[in-house]
């Protein structure tokens, strides 16, 4: 069976939709020669050619700019931010553009482009290099926001965002990057927009995505062990939500831990915790808890330890929420 | 690379202010017919931009931003593009959209209300939707004409920005991407002296287009108040752009003579003199003056043209009149490709009270 | 009894601290002469001069950066995005830092500045010109945010915005901003940090804050009309919240509805929502609903009406929650 | 306001790369002391750095961005200013905090990963904290030497920059503010021919000196490697600052001899020869030599330069070992004046978890 890094299935997705649409282009920061900070983009440029794989000045708000006018010109832009942190000077052109030009246009046109970037903390990145920015981006109308939680659903995913006809926002859990996974690229696909059941349970469900979704795994068979029954649910798309999905699985359960490393205040946990207030209110036997980064700015390298959710504190959550 | 083209220096006029001129029409390389279109455009774009300003007094638009001095400005340049070549405009490009064959009415759909500024459709009509954000549509225009690059395509981006929209960061980032992939684009810079109530002269402290240099392509000023330098110095910069030689930032020298939306009182910050002022210069008369002196036209031609500026005005105000903003239900048909089940909730939440009061 | 627009309070606000504080600064663009799109910033300029009343190139970012770099400089900037919509392009430097740097110094560094700007909808803005982003702001550790509902209010926030040592957005409601209150300014004020029960009720609270205000204190009124007793709890402050204050409300009635013009997804109903769970679970007669703007991009002028929450929305789901 | 001003020509070069000079050290206005602390600082800043790269190595710190070949640059701009003069840097100014008198232990909490990268006092040591989002700093640098003029302090603000912070938005507004408000800064551009992998070439089309005529303020290029050509050109920038006359941008050509950070791998982007060409150019190796041939300084004085240099890179080395990170509790102690309940309560929540395990 083979194995992959996260990364090297992104790379593997990237090219084999290079390969596949003659339109799409890969650009960014040190996309090229270098093949991005992580690697993502490594020989892309050398297989594809200069024209379809290059680097550009440092300056965000051009790269989301400009992937709007090639994608206006029928060109397919995958473009990068660098890093998480560094998204935030394209805001402007991501919320103001990126995510309404179909809407303003009254759908004549559409803007079938994905901004993909690195997110999240536990490689002890430093002050802007641990972002957890998917409020927003999910809060934003009119884009779509993906976030794997290994290197197969990567590879899935990352297909379906370029080959999806609206802008997709694609955060890429680093601490997941080096993270290898046995399996064949391209197999088994759940359709974009749907949550995927990573372990069964039936007294409480973890709903988590992205990075902490190994960790959450891992704090559910800790909690196995204390004889408690926890499902794990992986969102994998943070916008549009899969909210039957949700339903589906709290309501069998009765009981939701939400886990994300973003901050607490209106984090993608909020949102959850209220749809499943709204969606199964008479069935929940707990209110659902949030385990979270805390509500301060990114802490730095040496202390993100304690300051991400660790699978302590989620087996602790799924312990409360059942026993009490 | 790293090379930089000096400006060609300072604003060149072809119809001096007085209607008179050195230069013999021939050498513009324009035909007789086209001096006339040129006149009959600024005609018929200040009686439609009339008819619009009547429209919002009339509680027919919301707001409007009039372009009552920069006739010759987005004429000028709209005039020297082909018909595939593609503009990139802001909120006050209602001129340039006209000679761009944009229907006006539907254009007007953002100032009434009924859409926001991209009803008409921008790939059709070769013309961006309305771009309300200072300075954003730059980069759309790089991005744009880097695409048709690419492509080998021989067509010309043009970006319209203002004065106050060449101190925001993202006029900067597009220009050296511009410079960068050698964009075949041309940055046309309406300096119409105001950003809202701040003049030039509290926006920057130095003329825009000396810009250019520091990223590496020609820039040039214009008298923008000068249709045929406005229109010789877009052609150069869309040939420039057209053959592969890239960018070239145009800063075109007018005046913005109303206030700066309808709504807004340009009597709390500026002079009436300075406006009078450029009243004299104003870009219509000048041009006007000159053809009749150059008897290129005639005074009957010059009536006809207002007369059917005229007709096609009362076109647009009948025509804005009757547009009404779409049921509700489309605010949620629009967002995606197509709409993710919890919109199509949120849609039936609409529609429930909507219907529920019309009921 | 005099009466105030709350942009005259406003107004009267920024003039008071001005006169006050020697080293507060006013700027932004168009705050001079012109006195701001909504006169917020009348007369300033002539009464307090071009040195300490001033206009700015159009440039939000450097906005944000300046004020950042005239605070560390000892004077006190309340700087002012023209409009909602235009406060993106300065995110990256709000976000980044204006946000950051107390925390980044270890608390070294305070960065007393207030950036304000009009926020929502009401007066048939066109697109970016209605904008509620309260969302970014407010899940931003780091920040304040705070949002007045009436005149004499504002008056109220304003001050203690400038006072605060830390920084502080203001969203100024614009369809608020031509509405008279009667009062004395300057009386009464309710601390920074704590929501006020605008209206008593037994039955249910509607949870609002600015511009929707006025609009819940109709639908409870409507909702009593029909023997419903609704409580309207106006927030004040989005960040930090007020847990406590909404606790009392929330477990006194065992029934809440959030109102906010923001879009749903992620808008500040989420967080009320979630946090209503958290602290309410055992009172909570039924889930909270949200009544909100719609997850689509902001709508055209003549669409708004039915796009941001109505009176009639608002009674009905105060109807809903109480009859269900 | 509407006039710019010529940059002065092309990079000046006082020592020659090969140790020669036509320049008469009196000409410098520089006493012989000062000279010669030029040379003791560039040796303490090289070894520092080295000291920095084997502490990364060692697994001391996460990652670190070396200035080697940039002494010069870094050096000959700060020695440049008044000890009240303030500077806002980027991630790579290690140099320039030591020449400003930042205690370089407390420096490196940000690559050890401690903390971030303000915690000594930036007041207290008129040196922001290290800024890393690109160009953003610049903005911080304007709005404080426009709080320094409104107070009337001569006090001058100088933010440094690099050749890939130029292209950011950021970099654009701050230097129109600079202009529009004639504030006192110097904005220091270290031109170091890279943004990590992205060569000079493929981020720009001209030379980022000439932007400053776009401003309306002078712009310069000096030889970077020069420590005497930058020290001048920074002061008469500061000098200009402080007497009222507003922005200079100084574009300061050097090389970025290491990877961009110890996790880099800059040989799959560039080639090794270039790399050698510049290690010809080296600015300590050219000064140290003209210092000789010049006989301001003698062996045996740079002998003992570089035993003290090594004496302090130990200092170094013993004391950023012992940095640890506080107790995680204190994350929720600087994020606000004083931390609202809710974080008071997220407190409690991670000590429990912390004290749990240390327990
Ligand atoms: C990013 C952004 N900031 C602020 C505004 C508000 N605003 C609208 S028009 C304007 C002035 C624009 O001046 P200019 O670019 O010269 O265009 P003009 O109105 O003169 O045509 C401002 C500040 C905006 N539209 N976008
Ligand atoms: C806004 C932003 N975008 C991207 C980055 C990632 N990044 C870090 S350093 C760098 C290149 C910087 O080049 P330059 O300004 O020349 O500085 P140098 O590293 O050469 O000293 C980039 C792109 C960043 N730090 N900030
Ligand atoms: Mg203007
Ligand atoms: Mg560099």
């Amino acid at each position: 069976m083979p194995e992959f890094t996260m990364s090297k299935a992104i790379n593997r997705a990237l090219a084999h939709e290079l390969k596949r649409d003659p339109r799409m282009l890969v650009f960014g920061e040190d996309v090229g020669k270098l093949g991005g900070i992580f690697r993502v983009t490594d020989g892309l440029q050398k297989r594809f050619g200069k024209k379809r794989v290059f680097d550009t000045p440092s300056a965000e708000a051009a790269i989301a700019g400009s992937a709007l006018g090639l994608a206006l010109a029928g060109w397919h832009p995958v473009a990068e931010m660098q890093f998480d942190g560094f998204s935030y000077p394209a805001l402007d052109q991501v919320i103001s553009h990126v995510a309404r030009y179909k809407n303003r246009t009254k759908g004549v046109v559409s803007l079938p482009l994905v901004i993909r970037m690195p997110c999240g903390g536990g490689l002890r990145g430093k002050e802007h290099h641990a972002e957890s920015p998917e409020t927003y981006y999910a809060h934003t109308p009119g884009l779509k926001v993906l976030c794997p939680s290994g290197a197969l659903d990567a590879y899935e995913l990352m297909q379906q965002a370029i080959r999806d006809p609206d802008p997709v926002i694609v955060l890429e859990p680093k601490r997941l990057y080096g993270v290898a996974e046995k399996g064949q690229l391209g197999k088994g696909a759940l359709p974009m927009g749907i949550a995927r059941t990573v372990r069964d349970g039936r007294e409480a469900t973890i709903v988590t995505y992205g990075g902490m979704v190994p960790r959450a795994v891992e704090a559910a068979e800790q909690a196995e062990a204390q004889g408690i029954s926890a499902q794990v649910l992986d969102l994998r798309s943070l916008a549009p939500l899969d909210i039957e999905g949700l339903r589906d699985a709290v309501r069998a359960t009765g009981r939701a831990v939400v886990v994300h490393e973003a901050p607490k205040t209106l984090g993608l946990g909020a949102e959850i915790a209220a749809r499943i207030m709204e969606e199964c209110f008479d069935r929940l036997q707990t209110p659902v808890v949030r385990v979270t980064g805390y509500d301060t700015p990114y802490p730095p390298p040496l202390l993100e330890d304690p300051w991400f959710p660790t699978v302590e504190r989620i087996a602790d959550a799924v312990t409360r929420v059942v026993r009490t | 690379m790293l090379e930089s083209v000096t400006p060609t220096g300072d604003a060149e006029r072809i119809p001096s202010p007085a209607g008179k001129s050195s230069v013999r029409p021939k050498e513009l390389g324009l035909k007789k017919g086209e001096l006339r279109e040129l006149l009959r455009l600024m005609i018929l774009a200040r009686t439609m931009d009339d008819a619009a300003i009547r429209l919002q007094s009339e509680g027919e638009l919301l707001v409007y931003p009039s372009f009552r001095g920069q006739e010759a400005a987005q004429v000028g340049s709209a005039f020297a593009l082909d018909r595939d070549d593609f503009i990139f405009p802001t909120f006050r490009e209602f001129a340039a959209a006209i000679v761009h064959g944009v229907d006006p009415v539907i254009y007007l759909e953002y100032h009434r209300g009924t859409w926001h500024g991209g009803p008409y459709d921008p790939m059709e009509n070769r013309f961006g939707p309305i771009c309300i954000t200072l300075a954003t549509q730059i980069a759309h225009a790089v991005g744009f004409a880097m695409g048709m690059k690419l492509d080998g395509k021989p067509v010309v981006t043009l970006a319209y920005f203002g004065d106050g929209a060449a101190s925001e960061g993202d006029f900067h980032e597009a220009c050296n991407f511009a410079a960068v992939f050698n964009a075949p684009v041309v940055l046309f810079c309406q300096n119409n002296g105001w950003a809202i109530s701040v003049p030039q002269s509290e926006q920057m402290a130095a003329p825009i287009y000396l810009r250019a240099q520091g990223y590496g392509f020609p820039g040039v000023r214009v008298d923008g108040n000068d249709v045929l330098a406005v229109n010789r110095a877009t052609k150069e910069a869309a040939d420039r752009a057209r053959s592969g030689n890239g960018p070239t930032l145009i800063e075109a020298v007018t005046y913005r003579m109303a206030a700066h939306t309808t709504n807004d009182d340009a009597s709390r910050y500026r002079d009436s003199r300075e406006v009078a002022r450029w009243k004299r210069l104003d870009p219509i008369d000048r041009y006007r003056k000159w053809l009749l002196a150059e008897k290129i036209v005639t005074k009957a031609v010059v009536a006809k043209m207002e007369r059917d500026a005229k007709r096609a005005a009362k076109a647009l105000s009948e025509g804005t009149k009757k547009l009404e903003p779409p049921p509700p239900e489309d605010l949620f048909e629009f967002a995606y490709g197509s709409p993710p089940p919890e919109l199509l909730r949120q849609q039936k939440d609409i529609s429930r009270f909507a219907r529920g009061r019309d009921a």
